[in-house]
């Protein structure tokens, strides 16, 4: 699947997208995120702050929102245009 | 009709109001009010800013704006409604986002342009980062109050 | 600032976003929005109107829309205020009114402008007279809705 | 002293401004507007409809407002502008 990273994110983790299989047990982008932090250290400190929105197909959604392999993701801190 | 744009160009307000007011073939002289909104990048930061880049979610955006104009099309009975959202580098004062309103009645031309421009802060996804003169950059982080002021219109008409 | 026009002459809604842009000797890049309402002449009527004629108090008119534009200043922390108002005879379609806001703050330029057009409307002496084509004519009622807007502002910020 | 008027009123009464002293016992514009009504039919029609706006010197006062020989006074309906 393809997870995009967006703002401070992107830059924190050094890469705007990530293809990746959906990991085994994850079911919802909320266990996609605790299951990426498993990656390194620097993955931890971005994605573990408690600050982070996602989206799935590209509509905002809460942590509970089912995934599968075939969903665009994306990872992003509060929003901040207009 | 809603009109959405993401774009790296600058926008013309007079152009934008003339086209606000010339959709005549659907409305004639049924335009009562035209509620319009801009905002420009501040600077008043004691650092002083040499730009303001946009960062945002190529796709995602135009959805996000799209469904935060037509959520307003269905609580508020307005004509058009025309969104236009800048990204890139921009200096201080430079115009980042127009959103205008054209409606038979001015309350709901006010409130369409309003509740548009409070969910677009707290929905689209754009990400701000300044950039100093001094070399010095951080991204801009989201304010309570905005996330309070697109709340308000959850319980209220 | 504060500036008020009770004019026969149109405006361009451009040329007065420019200056409300433009007053950078005081507020420099600290524009951070602007908020504009216009009101334009509506054709609603069974009976086909030809034009809408403005009749005014000279003198008492631009007293009253200062007046609006100064408590609209103590209440919102605002940079500059425009207000337009057009007098005499105009077609459907033609606009009547502008109001033009900047501030810092967002919120602060949409409530300045709206708050000022609702004080306008109960307060400005200004009065609208239809004049249809067959040659039928009559005087637009005050609306209770119009008072009620008008009032809210009274309780609440 | 001055008397204008004003929209349908000015219409109603085709005038649009009075010079006139201010009467015996006339002490508010209230009252004024009670005095203007014993002129005749026409302006008991126009002015008693309990629906008739009040100016001095320019600002919208309510009916127990003092007036005196020197004001502008103006009387008028429900303003309809912007």
């Amino acid at each position: 699947m393809k997870v995009l990273f967006f703002g401070s994110l992107r830059e924190q983790l050094g890469t705007g997208e990530l293809n990746t299989a959906l990991p085994d047990g994850v079911k919802t982008i909320g266990q996609l995120l605790q299951s990426l932090q498993s990656q390194g250290d620097a993955w931890k400190l971005a994605l573990g702050t408690g600050n982070v929105l996602f989206a799935v197909n590209q509509d905002m959604v809460d942590e509970n929102t089912a995934i599968n392999d075939s969903d665009e993701v994306a990872l992003f801190p509060p929003v901040t245009g207009g | 009709m809603i009109s959405i744009s993401v774009q790296e160009k600058d926008f013309d307000v007079g152009e934008e109001y003339r086209q606000l007011q010339s959709d005549d073939t659907s409305a004639g002289a049924n335009i009562g009010g035209i509620a319009i909104f801009t905002g420009q990048v501040r600077d008043l930061t004691e650092n002083p800013l040499k730009f303001m880049r946009l960062e945002h979610y190529p796709g995602m955006t135009e959805k996000s704006l799209q469904q935060t104009a037509e959520q307003a099309e269905e609580r508020w009975p307005t004509i058009d409604i025309r969104i236009i959202h800048r990204i890139g580098d921009l200096a201080p004062g430079e115009q980042i986002v127009f959103v205008g309103v054209s409606s038979a009645h001015r309350d709901a031309a006010f409130s369409a342009c309003e509740f548009s421009m409070d969910i677009l802060k707290t929905s689209a996804p754009f990400w701000k980062k300044e950039q100093h003169v001094d070399g010095a950059s951080g991204w801009v982080d989201a304010k309570d109050v905005d996330q309070q002021r697109a709340e308000r219109w959850q319980d209220s008409e």
